[in-house]
């Protein structure tokens, strides 16, 4: 049991650190946000030259074979920086997927693009009513003439309008709600089949409706084992968890650091707010469900591969974005006062972010059933 | 004590209900319904059906335009509104100033704005908060100096709602600063098209428009336009403060929204199942639905009190309290049912000729928008803390 | 729609709040309860002749036609003086059972011995693992030789030991869970195949495990349609229901006062505990929910009988006393700090009664699951 | 950063296993498990077996009898203990005084004390409480005057656990008043057996006696009994307060008490059902199990910090706020399993000898009682109020 950083992690927080204080600033965040970008492009490249775009690629796939808790490393600065680049979408969501994919041409052509910053790649599985339910696949996949033809609607798709790739699951057989006979395909972003509806989604990103009328894609489109991808889906899925945990601690903690010193400055009835003992005991509770937060982010990313209590850490630190990760970010506003709902300043930013994060592959209820479930 | 309807109420019910439903805008319902912004035009077309009734200000006395209904009229009133989606008329004219106007204001005062706020004419906003004083009212820095028989004001409000769209301001100045900060306060009516007033937008954290800075530079405002005595207004703005307690817990709106997400989580949105299932959301709805029924039973109480002419007390910050937060968690509850179709962000998606595509059912355009703008409701009017304050202080004398 | 009261209603009022006041005193209550009675005899007989015993029967069963809104007012006060006696198992629940029982020599005679304060009774409807559901019954009576013989075990009956008669629930066709097929029978509680295990209670009040081996009685100890007394329980179950809520508005009103009263004269760091602003939002938040339940409480008693809303102001009504009044109890105990958690403060007495109100009849739980079935 | 045992801490964990299972007896187990207030004999008996082992101080420095355990031993330990439901060593004497003796005793105060503590010998109680003072501990107000070389001690002191047992008492006593509050206290060692001592119980809402009023009249303490130096009390007091941090928590405990709690909640008390397929009830458990596994965390933290030598800081507060939170929302959770056999008050049914026949569960039978008591948790050792403004203070610097 060893719970500091080793060398390699203090590098990489130094790194991520310094990157988040020195360049990534809020106000070409805004523009970004603003121009309907869905990334900076300079930002990105940054990125793939500091090694983050490959962090959690194995060596063999030409990454840098990082672990969870490197992961964790950078997405808490990431949250606090409240990048709104597609790191989670492209490397961690797609990235997982495809690196659990067994080898083929496409799928090492495609991590080396990933790492190299010239790809970005999104995963579609949602659909407009599965919910949070990775196994509730009504697209479909039949093979006609050696080629894939696929039908059906995905709804909300992270970055799919800004993706050369977009990956996705549909049935190859079996009924709606199986497990079993969901298969994994990728296809350029340009295909005709495709259609994108690209919007901007309520905390700054970008998402697209995408449907798939008649797609006809290659054989080699097919990703995964035929009718064997849902494990995949959910490995990735869980992994990527283990990043929006450090993601939402990170906002967390710069949420209750603005909040802080929100109210050290701010005067009403002569003195700071900060000096009502109301607020400070209110402002204590912001701080211990932030460390909650860290906590149980870190515990998640430490167990997260041990086989009886990986899950039950991981959901754990989903419900506590959702429970305690929404009650911080609601006092954090209401101690803001008027300025809290106001757009231009940041820690409505941080707000939104956080509130969405909640919803992001299943919600905090979702997860009290999925704890329920394995303990 | 017993809550029956008599057969009159029964048919006052009727009466209503064909009112709303000859009247009432089909976009504007929608809007309510989906937790959309209204624009000015929404507001005063209906606002103008009201007033060709005669039913645009129930809480007035008859002989200015009131509607002289007994207390099951008016929760008849509230309730059909709410559960019709239609809109409350806009409080700063008909709910806030006009009380003040008819208790403090001269004969003349009474007879030039009251006729205009019923009949929608004026467009009234509150020059109440400004940047240095929230919470701290008292310490407010607009300053009024009395020349040549004028106030001049200059100054700068901020959170002021829809001020964009407003005709008149009431307005809370300093006249004096040599005194506590409460006696050097003074209640004015300020006409917006004065020279000197400049109104510039504070967008929201949904995106919205719907508050404002407004600066005053060298405003002249008519010595008439003085509210009951000069340094007095801190007395008009405590009177103002109890009477917005029936508006204020918001009963009918979110009986109405509640039962939208009852509504909402019988939909097949969960593959084939619905959130009528899952106990966990629906056990959500069902405390608020507690907490609800509590309140509205409050606020009974409190428009029983108010037909006979008891003035409000300090309860009113219990409604203002419970009613905020209930408004504020119906807004979580249509948030967790959007799942993903909350990310989109389509705040014009229900503006006439706007013809961009809706993504996702229409109940969840707003619902993130809606959940992020409805965290003011703790925070404006008296931010919430204050009204602890205010009951600590008043009810538990602490 | 009036909600102010009514002549009678003023005068209940005024009565039983000067008998709380002036006759109701801790130290009694304490005795009472030391002395393991469950019961003071002259207690109770002042309630015979102030007419409360009587209240909720109809007139022609020689009570006082008392609506729901009366017995509120009469438990409300109960509760701020935390009665100890055996009201509600008595008068309210098996009150309202036998009233709705069929017209018989034995039913109107126990009413009468209930109105006159001759007879105390008691209710045994819960069994060891029945939890809330009163359909879950698995009592047997059978007829033999004109005989009723009954066996089974019963759970935790208030007043049993000290009662004249019980009643009891047993299935006289069905399976366990049936709503149909159960029975009600009265029986003296010295029938020799009655085994009552007396005891106190957490909260002062007394119950009994009451076991049926082979319990004899007559044909007509039988008081409900055969088969046919579930409604009888339901309703009788949810009129006691409208007082219980009635008693937790009286103690949870009673219970911020003393707290109130407390915080305004303990003092650490030279000031009263009151003047700290973190106490004081908690405390008007102990008034609100306070408020809240005495609103409940009303509604419940005014809308019990209406079709449609009735069901769901009361069990609104009992979800609130879980959820609200047990955050009230703590809080209040809290403040109140070390001599919130001794025996000899009235505080804690309060706290326990509150409680175990929660447990009775179906805790929040319970009504939650209820609630959404009616809604 | 990993939290992988190696083979050592695994055959160090079997050690601990076998250990426990060796010594442990099976009515103090039951008591623990089923929520019964611990004979002294069940404690001391259990102390006196870890005192053979060698195990009774692991926070000490192994050259006064401390373990030398890494942060994995003492976690396993922990662990261990709270999984078997054996008793936590009490307090007062080896987590609490022994450390300010260890830290600025004398010579002589170490071989005459630590000894003792170790092997038992002494059982030791607080006094710090007084009637006008509980969370504004420094106004206490028991008076030490010097007189003839002696210290003589007038005062009272409340809320002292176990102190009917005690046979040493740590006490805060007023050796200045002409100074500010904090500067005039002074921390002595008081022999339960001098003249002068009388103990009174204080019967808590449960009925059970634990804690007590502790009267002190004219108790003469010889000077040798004082701890550093004179009027330097709050500065040992504060350091004592540091120190509870890794006991304070109760993870290993709450993490028992909860898998006991799931234990029930499969057992067929909901008719033919259990309380795993009621979402309502198992939620909860969750919910708990979430904040717990976060104080798991950041307890781990804390002991590797302590191993490391690194002193503690505010964050022991944090560990206090929610471990004193959690202990009491599992008691909530066993009540509400409960259901009716939460009704019946049976204190002393586990006590031996003891023939009343028990009702309903055995798990049940202190539920209501346990429940009440643990309300203590978040009142004493400095109540959450009094964290939360150490932490307003030293952590936020508000």
């Amino acid at each position: 049991m060893d719970l500091s950083l080793n060398q390699d992690q203090e590098l990489i927080k130094g790194s991520v650190e310094k990157f988040i204080i020195e360049t990534y600033d809020s106000e070409s965040r805004r523009k970004t946000i603003k121009n309907n970008l869905g990334s900076d492009d300079n930002i990105w490249k940054q990125f793939a030259e500091l090694g983050w775009l490959g962090l959690p690629f194995s060596e063999k796939d030409g990454g840098f074979n990082g672990d969870l808790m490197d992961l964790n490393i950078i997405m808490e600065s990431f949250g606090r920086g409240l990048v709104v680049e597609p790191y989670i979408s492209t490397v961690i969501l797609s990235g997982s997927i495809l690196s659990f994919c067994p080898d083929s041409a496409i799928r090492n052509k495609i991590i080396n693009n990933i790492i190299n910053g010239v790809n970005k790649v999104s995963f579609a599985y949602a659909e407009p009513n599965s919910r949070y339910n990775l196994n509730d696949v009504s697209t479909i996949a039949k093979l006609e003439d050696k080629q894939w033809v696929l039908n059906g609607h995905k709804s909300v798709v992270f970055g799919a309008g800004q993706s050369n790739y977009i990956i996705i699951s549909a049935r190859t057989s079996g009924n709606r709600y199986d497990e079993s006979g969901i298969s994994l395909f990728i296809v350029e972003s340009n295909n005709p089949g495709l259609e994108i509806q690209d919007y901007p989604t309520v905390d700054g990103f970008k998402a697209a409706e995408v449907k798939l009328n008649d797609l006809k894609i290659s054989a080699d489109s097919l990703i995964s084992k035929e009718n064997e991808a849902y494990k995949i889906m959910k490995m990735s899925r869980d992994k990527t968890l283990v990043a929006v945990a450090a993601e939402a601690s990170g906002i967390m903690s710069k949420m209750y650091e603005m909040t802080l010193e929100y109210i050290k400055t701010r005067k009403q009835f002569g003195v700071a707010i900060g000096k009502f003992q109301a607020i400070q005991h209110r402002t204590v509770e912001m701080l211990i469900l932030s460390d909650e937060m860290k906590s149980l982010a870190s515990m998640a990313a430490l167990k997260a591969n041990d086989s009886s209590e990986g899950n039950k850490s991981i959901y754990a630190s989903k419900i506590h974005i959702g429970i305690g990760g929404r009650k911080l970010a609601q006092e954090a506003i209401q101690l803001h006062g008027g300025m809290g709902v106001t757009e231009e300043m940041e820690i409505g930013q941080y707000f939104k972010r956080l509130t969405m994060l909640d919803t992001f592959l299943g919600n905090s209820d979702y997860y009290l059933g999925a704890y329920s479930k394995i303990s | 004590m017993n809550l029956k309807f008599s057969q009159e109420d029964i048919k006052f019910k009727e009466e209503v209900k064909d009112f709303i439903m000859q009247n009432l805008d089909k976009n504007t319902q929608k809007k309510i319904n989906n937790g959309h912004h209204l624009s000015k035009d929404d507001l005063v077309n209906w606002q103008k059906k009201l007033f060709e009734k005669g039913w645009m200000a129930p809480n007035w006395p008859e002989e200015y335009g009131g509607t002289g209904w007994s207390i099951t009229q008016r929760y008849i009133f509230d309730e059909e509104c709410g559960a019709a989606a239609a809109p409350s008329a806009l409080p700063f004219g008909v709910t806030m100033v006009a009380p003040v106007i008819i208790k403090f204001g001269t004969k003349e005062q009474k007879a030039k704005y009251l006729p205009r706020i019923l009949s929608s004419e004026d467009w009234w906003c509150q020059g109440y908060s400004e940047p240095g004083s929230g919470s701290d009212l008292a310490s407010l820095s607009t300053k009024a100096e009395e020349i040549d028989g004028s106030y001049i004001i200059n100054g700068t409000k901020t959170w002021t709602t829809l001020a964009q769209h407003a005709d008149m301001m009431f307005i809370l100045v300093r006249t004096n600063s040599d005194c506590k900060p409460q006696e050097g306060i003074s209640f004015m009516l300020l006409d917006m098209k004065s020279p000197g007033v400049s109104v510039k937008p504070i967008i929201t954290l949904d995106g919205g428009h719907e508050v404002n800075m407004v600066y005053l530079e060298n405003v002249k405002v008519p010595k008439e336009n003085l509210i009951y005595e000069e340094n007095k207004g801190w007395t008009v703005a405590k009177y103002l403060l109890g009477h917005e307690r029936t508006s204020i817990a918001a009963v009918s709106r979110s009986k109405k929204a509640l039962s939208k997400v009852r509504e909402i989580a019988k939909l097949n949105i969960n593959g084939d199942s619905n959130l009528t299932d899952d106990s966990r959301f629906m056990d959500k709805v069902t405390k608020c639905d507690v907490r609800l029924q509590a309140l509205e039973y409050a606020e009974l109480k409190s428009i029983s009190d108010d037909v006979k002419g008891i003035p409000p007390g300090p309860e009113a910050s219990m409604l203002k309290i419970r009613g905020s937060e209930i408004q504020q968690e119906i807004t979580e509850l249509v948030l967790e049912a959007s799942g993903y179709y909350a990310n989109p962000y389509q705040p014009n998606i229900m503006d006439i000729g706007n013809n961009e595509p809706l993504i996702g059912p229409e109940w969840s355009s707003a619902a993130a928008p809606k959940y992020f703008n409805t965290r003011k409701t703790t925070i404006y009017g008296g931010s919430n803390e204050i009204q602890k304050n205010i009951l600590a202080k008043m009810v538990l004398e602490l």
